[in-house]
C-alpha cells in the first residue's frame, strides 16, 4: 500500500507522456475542433492507445488486462489531462467496462470485455437526466411488459453517446426518485426501436449524446446483474470514473498552472517581469499548494480503487471535489495573469479552461461531493 | 419663464416632433447605429433620427456650431440629456471620435485638423478606432513600441497594435507611436491620426474564447503618415492619451446606458435553483447581495458628486466592483446550470443555456481589459490608502 | 430620499465622535474590563450619552425625539464601533424602546418612553433560544391559565438582560415553532416569581444573561401589542437593530482597518515599509472595496428603515450579512497584517476582533442573513 | 538474530521492566515533564520514569557517552524510537536544549562548552529559552538590534527579546545578539549563551488575546555575559542559528507525538450541525476534506522521503497548510456555534464552547509564529516555483 508509483505504472506513465507529446499533443485537439469532426476524438489515435494496451488497462487478468490498476490508468488520465487528448477511455473502458466487469453476465463479458480491450468496440454510460449529477434520482422507467423489458425516458450528458456501439442506460425499475434500491442496468444498441441519439457539441470541443428511448423494447440478456440492485456496482465504478477524472483535471490543472507560471517568468511589464510582484506570487504559490494537496487526495483514491477499500467512496469524493474546483479556480487564474491573450483563442489556455468545465461537471462537482463526503463521514 | 426652461421646453417639443416612437424604445446591441462611412441602417426610422440629430447639431450638442456641434452650454448640454433621458430616446449614433477624440482635438488641435475632422465627425460621416494597446504593452501601455520614423513631412509606421475594438470598421485610428526611441518611456510617445485606407496597414480580427469579437490586430509596415496628423507636440503624445483616457469613462456610460447585453441573474437562475438545493441557494442570494451592493453604491456616489464631496475613493473601486461581478455572475450561472452550462452552439440547449456559457467566456475579458483588476487594486492601494510604493 | 447625512446628521455624528474620543475611548472599555466591570458598562458616561440626547434619537415626537431618525443614530452607532464604548443604547433604545413605541399600549408608552429617553431606565429582549438566530424558532410558552398569563422557558444571549430593569420576552402563544404567527410579547420584571437571571461574560467584555423563566405569571397589562401577532412589529425593530449594529461594525471595521493601514506604513521589515508589499497592498485594497460596498448598504439601510420602506427587511439583511462577513474578514486580516503583536492583548486590535464577533452573532449573521434576503427576493 | 535484532529485543525489555504503566498513555499538555533546575512531578511515576531514562543516558540517545548521551548510532536511535513508539511509552522529559541547542554545540561548540553544557542537559538539570525574536525582528530577523559589547573578558548584552517560550522558567537562553554595528545586517550576530540568573535580565509573560501564554519579554540591562560563551566563531551566529532551525521541525515533530490540544472538529460541531443547516454542513465537510487532503500529504512526504524523493516542493507547503487549516478550523466551529462560541470563561456555556472560543484565538497565532504564512508564500513562489525576486 502507497502513494506512490510503482515501477510498472511509472513506465506506463512515461510512455504514454511521450506518446501523447508526440502523436496528441493540444494542437490535435484544436484541429479536431478546427474541421468540426463529428466523431469527438480520432480513431486512428484510439487505435494507437489500444496498442499501448490503455483501454485493457484495469480488464480482470482472463481478459488480458495489464495488471496496472486504476493508479496506472489514472497516471494515464492525468497525461491525457495535459494534452487534452480525446478519448473515450472513461467511457469504453472505466464506466461501460468496469460496469460489466462488475455486474455483467459471463456471456456480456465474454462477448464485450475483449472487444473494449482490443480498443474495438465504444460503449457509453448512459446515466445524467437532470442537469447537475445525482445517480439516486434517475427516473427514466423500466418494467416488465410481455416477457420482456420496456425502458422510457431520456438521458443528457451521455459521454460518447453519440458514437457508441451500445449504450449502458440506468433505470429505475422500482421505488421513487431519490432511492438507492430500484436502479437496473440495460445495454441496449442505439440503432433498437424507440431509441433515439442528439449529438450536443460542448464546450471543450467534445461531444456528449441527448438520448431519448419510447418505450424501447429489450430482452432478458439486455440487463446487467440482478434488476434494482444495480446501486452498489454503479456508485462503485462511478467512484472509479470520478477518480480517473480527477486525475484528467490534475493534468489539466498542472499543465495549465506551469504555462503560467512559465509566462509569469517571461511576460515583461513596467521592466520586470510580472512573475516579479508579490502579489501574483502569492496567488501562485496558493495554486501550487492546492495542487500538491491535490495530488495526494487522488493518489489515495486511485489506491483505494484498486484496494477496493471501505474509504474508497469517501476518497473518490474527495479528490473529485478538490479537482472540480481546483480546476475552476486554477484556470480562472490562468487566463487572468495571461491577461488580454488569455481570452484569446490564439493561446490554449481557454482549451485547457473548457475542458476543465466539462470534467467539472462530469460525474459530481465539489458541492455534489460535499454532500456525499458529509454524508459518508455520518454527518 | 427663464432661458433655461424655455430651452428645456423648446428641445422637448422638438424631440417629441423629431424623434420617432420606435427609437424610445431601450436598445439591444444589435440596433446601435454606428456612423462612418460605411453607416448602415436596419429600418427607416433610425435613418430618419440619425439625419435630424445629425442636422441639428446634436451628434456633438456642446461643440461649437464652427465645427458643426450644436454650440451649446454646459447647462443646456444637460437639459438635452435629461429630455432625452426623459423621453427614453435612443443615442442616434455611437461614435468614439466624437465621444474621445473630439475634445482632444479642440484641446490640442491645430486649426487645419479642427477643420479637417470635427465637423465630419460631428455629422457621423467617419468611424474612429483606437490605436493604443500592443502585444508587449497591455498594462504598462508606455512600453509601447510601434515606431514611427520621421521621412521628410511624412512619419513612416511600422509595428502593431490590438485589441483595437471595431478595427475592421474603422475609417480612421487614433494611435500612440514612438517617435524618440532614445527618450525615457512616457516621453518619446506622439499621439497620431491614421487613415485605415493607407497602403501598408493590415487588420485581422482576433477569435476570443468565446468566439468571434470585434477586437481587431492592426499591423502597420511602412504606413506613411503625414507629420500634420500628429495631434499636440511631437513627443507628448503620453499628455494628450491621458487627457484623451479621463474622456473615456463618461464615453464607456454611454455603452452601459445603451445595453450591453446582460442576463437578470435570478431569472435566468430560477429553473435551475429549484433542483440545485440551499447551497446553491446562498450563493445566489450572495451574488444578488453583491449586484445589489454595487447598485447603491452607484446611486452613493451620484449623490456625493451632486454634494459636491470627494468621490475618489468610492469612484476607484467601480471598475474593478464591476467587472468582477459580472465575471462572477456567470461563473455562478455557468456553474449552476450544470452539465447544461457547458456548450456554446448547437441544439440541445436553451438560448438562455447557450447565452451563459458564452458571456461566460466571454466576461473573462472584463477584469483584464481597461486596467485589469491588479492595476485597479494598485491605484486603491497607492493613490486611496496611500500605501507606500 | 438620501444616502448622504443632513446638516443635523452630520452634527449628531460629530458631537459624538467628539465625545467618544475624550470620555469613551478604547481603553474605557480596557479599563471596564481589567476591574471585571459587573454591569459591562459605565453609568456615568451613559448618563451623559443621555445628556446628548442618543436615547431620545429615535423617540416619538411627542417624547421628546430628536428626528434625526435611523440615519442620524446609525451614524452615533458608527462612532460607538470605533471606540468600543459599551452602551446599552440598543437594547434599550432600539429594541425596548421601539417595541414599546411600535406595540405598546399607551400606558406603557407613556410610563417607559420617558424614562428611556432620559437614560433612566434600562430594558432588554429575550429573544434567542437556541445557538443561531432564528426569530420563528421561538418555543419559549405563553399560555392563559386563570385570568393570567404564564410564561415558560429559557431565553440566552441577552444583550444587557443582567441588568435590564425590564424584559421583553418573545414567547409563543401558539402554532408551532417555525410559524411567524403566534408570537406575542410580555414585559417582565426580572424581579417577578420564577424569573431567574444568569449574567454570561463574553469575549468582548461585555455581558448577556441567561434567562430562565419557570411559570412565570403575568397580568394582561404585561401584554405588548395583540396576542399571537407581533411578528411584524418585532421582525420590523429587528431590522433596525439589524441595521444599527451593522452601523456599529462598520465603525469597528474601519477603525480596525484605519489602524492597520498606518501599521502597514510604519512597521518595517527587510527594510522596508511591509505597506510597500503588493500581496499585503492588493489585500488591504480589496478590504477597502468591501467597505465602500458595505458604506452604501447601510446608508440604504438606514435610510429605508426611517422611511418604513417596503425594501427595508431586504436593504437591513443586505447591511447585516455583509458587515457580519466584513467584520469577520477585515479582523482576521487585521491581526494577521500586525503580526506577532496582533495577538497580543496589549494592541487594541484584539478587542476589536472580539467586538466584531459578538455583533456578527448578533440578530443573525451572514448565513442568516442570505437565506433571508433570498426569501424576500422570492427564492 | 543480526545485532540490531538483538539490539531491539534488549530494549524492548528494557522499556517492558522500566516503564511504569502510567507512563504509556497518551500525554496531555499538562502532564509533560519539562528538565531543568526547577523540574517537577505530578506522581512517582513520572520521576521513575525521568529518572531511568536520564540514567540510562536515553534523554539524548544519540549523543556520545562521554557528553552524557547514550552513544547509540543512527540505527540504533531509530530502534529505541520505534519501540517507544510501539510499547506508548511518552517522553520522559521534553527539553529544547537536547532537541536544539545540544546538536549545535556538538558542531560547533569548544571542548570547555561541551564539558560544561552538555552532560548538565543531558541530565535534564537546565531548561533553556531561545532568544531569537525581537520586537523589530520577526519575519525579518536579521534585524534584530540586542547589542552585546565586548568589554574585557565579557560581552555587555542590552536589548530586548520577545515570544521566548517558558522564559520565566528557563534556566539559560541561547540568543542572537549583534556584536558588530557596523556590519551588514547577517554578518555582525554573534550565537551567545546567557545564564537568566545574571543580573540585569528581567521576564515578563506575554498576554495574548486568548489570555495568559508561556510566551515572555526579555530584557537585557546592561548583562555581562563571559565572552567564552559566545558558540562558533564571534560574528558567525547567523550561521549557527541558521542550523539550529533545521533541528526546529524535527523537535516540534515530537509535540505534535505529545498531543498539543486539538478538538476533534466533527465530534465537537455535531450538536451545532443539527440546527445549522445545509449551508453549515458544506462548510463543515470541507473542513474535513481539508484536513483529509493535508494528513495524505503528510502521509505521501513521508512515502517520498522513504523512497528518496525530492519533497522540497510538498515539504514547503506543510507549514503554510497546517497552521492555516487549524486556524480556519475553529473560525469555523466558533461560527457554527452561534452566540455559544462567544465566551471563553465563565457560567452559562459548555466546557468545548470555552474551549473553541479560547482556541479560536489563540490558533490566531499559528499563520504568524515560526515563519509567517506570507513568508511561506514567498518561499514556495521564489524557491519552488523559481519566480523571479
Amino acid at each position: 500500500m502507497t502513494l506512490l508509483l510503482d515501477d510498472e505504472q511509472r513506465m506506463l506513465r512515461d510512455s504514454a507522456q511521450q506518446f501523447l507529446a508526440t502523436r496528441s499533443p493540444v494542437s490535435a485537439l484544436r484541429a479536431l475542433r478546427d474541421r468540426g469532426d463529428e466523431r469527438g476524438y480520432d480513431p486512428e489515435i484510439w487505435r494507437e492507445m489500444a496498442d499501448l494496451g490503455w483501454p485493457a488497462a484495469v480488464l480482470p487478468a482472463e481478459f488480458g488486462g495489464l495488471g496496472v490498476g486504476y493508479k496506472g490508468l489514472g497516471a494515464v488520465f492525468e497525461q491525457v489531462g495535459r494534452t487534452l487528448a480525446a478519448t473515450p477511455l472513461l467511457s469504453t473502458v472505466v464506466l461501460a467496462g468496469g460496469l460489466l466487469a462488475e455486474a455483467g453476465s459471463a456471456s456480456q463479458r465474454d462477448l464485450w470485455l475483449p472487444k473494449i480491450g482490443a480498443g474495438e468496440a465504444l460503449l457509453a454510460l448512459a446515466i445524467d437526466e437532470a442537469p447537475r449529477h445525482d445517480p439516486t434520482q434517475v427516473t427514466l422507467r423500466a418494467w416488465r411488459e410481455a416477457g420482456h423489458w420496456r425502458l422510457d425516458g431520456q438521458k443528457e450528458f451521455v459521454l460518447d453517446g453519440h458514437v457508441a456501439d451500445r449504450l449502458i442506460v440506468v433505470a429505475r425499475s422500482a421505488d421513487a426518485p431519490g432511492h438507492r434500491n430500484g436502479l437496473s442496468l440495460f445495454l441496449v444498441d442505439p440503432a433498437a426501436a424507440g431509441v433515439q441519439i442528439e449529438r450536443t457539441w460542448l464546450v471543450d470541443s467534445r461531444h456528449a449524446a441527448r438520448v431519448r428511448l419510447a418505450r424501447v423494447q429489450l430482452d432478458d440478456a439486455a440487463l446487467i446483474g440482478a434488476p434494482d440492485l444495480a446501486f452498489d456496482a454503479l456508485d462503485c465504478v462511478l467512484d472509479r470514473a470520478r477518480a480517473c477524472v480527477a486525475a484528467e483535471l490534475l493534468g489539466v490543472i498542472t499543465e495549465a498552472f506551469g504555462r503560467t507560471v512559465s509566462y509569469l517568468k517571461e511576460r515583461v511589464q513596467f521592466d520586470v517581469p510580472i512573475g516579479s510582484f508579490q502579489a501574483l506570487q502569492h496567488r501562485a504559490a496558493r495554486l501550487y499548494v492546492e495542487i500538491e494537496l491535490l495530488r495526494s487526495c487522488l493518489a489515495a483514491a486511485l489506491e483505494a480503487a484498486d484496494a477496493g477499500a471501505d474509504g474508497a467512496a469517501a476518497l473518490a469524493s474527495l479528490a473529485k471535489a478538490r479537482a472540480s474546483d481546483l480546476g475552476e479556480r486554477t484556470l480562472n487564474e490562468a487566463v487572468q495573469m495571461h491577461g488580454g491573450v488569455g481570452v484569446t483563442d490564439v493561446l490554449d489556455i481557454g482549451l485547457f479552461l473548457k475542458r476543465a468545465r466539462v470534467l467539472q461537471q462530469a460525474f459530481g462537482d465539489g458541492t455534489f461531493h460535499r454532500d456525499r463526503y458529509a454524508s459518508l463521514r455520518g454527518f | 419663464m427663464s432661458g433655461i426652461d424655455e430651452f428645456r421646453a423648446e428641445v422637448r417639443r422638438w424631440l417629441e416632433a423629431n424623434c420617432p416612437a420606435s427609437m424610445r424604445t431601450p436598445i439591444t446591441n444589435e440596433e446601435m447605429v454606428w456612423g462612418g462611412s460605411r453607416v448602415s441602417f436596419q429600418n427607416e426610422d433610425q435613418r430618419i433620427w440619425f439625419e435630424r440629430m445629425r442636422d441639428r447639431g446634436w451628434f456633438a450638442p456642446d461643440w461649437p456650431s464652427a465645427c458643426g456641434g450644436g454650440g451649446l452650454g454646459p447647462r443646456e448640454q444637460r437639459v438635452l440629456e435629461q429630455e432625452m433621458l426623459a423621453l427614453g430616446c435612443r443615442l442616434p449614433q455611437y461614435n468614439l471620435g466624437i465621444w474621445m477624440l473630439g475634445p482632444v482635438l479642440l484641446e490640442f488641435g491645430t486649426a487645419a485638423q479642427k477643420s479637417e475632422h470635427l465637423p465630419r465627425m460631428a455629422r457621423g460621416e467617419v468611424r474612429w478606432c483606437q490605436g493604443f494597446s500592443e502585444p508587449n504593452a497591455g498594462s504598462d501601455l508606455a512600453s509601447l513600441r510601434t515606431a514611427a520614423v520621421r521621412d521628410g513631412d511624412d512619419f513612416v509606421v511600422s509595428g502593431q497594435k490590438t485589441w483595437t475594438s471595431d478595427g475592421d470598421k474603422a475609417d480612421w485610428m487614433y494611435a500612440l507611436v514612438r517617435t524618440d526611441p532614445q527618450a525615457k518611456k512616457q516621453q518619446g510617445i506622439s499621439f497620431i491620426m491614421v487613415d485605415m485606407k493607407s497602403p501598408g496597414v493590415t487588420v485581422r480580427p482576433i477569435e476570443l474564447i468565446s468566439g468571434t469579437s470585434g477586437f481587431c490586430e492592426v499591423f502597420f509596415d511602412g504606413v506613411r503618415v503625414p507629420a500634420k496628423n500628429v495631434v499636440g507636440d511631437i513627443n507628448q503624445g503620453w499628455g494628450v492619451a491621458k487627457r484623451l483616457l479621463e474622456h473615456e469613462r463618461a464615453a464607456m456610460s454611454k455603452f452601459t446606458e445603451g445595453g450591453a447585453p446582460s442576463l437578470d441573474a435570478l431569472v435566468v437562475a430560477a429553473p435551475y435553483l429549484a433542483g440545485g438545493g440551499p447551497v446553491w441557494r446562498d450563493r445566489m442570494a450572495a451574488a444578488l447581495m453583491d449586484q445589489h451592493a454595487f447598485s447603491l453604491t452607484a446611486r452613493r456616489l451620484q449623490e456625493m458628486a451632486l454634494a459636491r464631496e470627494d468621490v475618489a475613493g468610492p469612484g476607484s473601486i467601480m471598475k474593478l466592483v464591476q467587472s468582477e461581478q459580472e465575471s462572477a455572475k456567470y461563473e455562478l450561472l455557468q456553474q449552476l446550470m450544470g452539465h447544461r452550462g457547458l456548450s456554446m452552439e448547437g441544439e440541445g440547449f436553451t438560448a438562455d443555456e447557450r447565452a451563459v456559457c458564452r458571456l461566460w467566456l466571454y466576461t473573462k475579458s472584463y477584469t483584464i481589459a481597461g486596467g485589469a483588476s491588479e492595476i485597479q487594486l494598485n491605484l486603491i492601494a497607492r493613490r486611496v490608502l496611500g500605501l507606500p510604493a
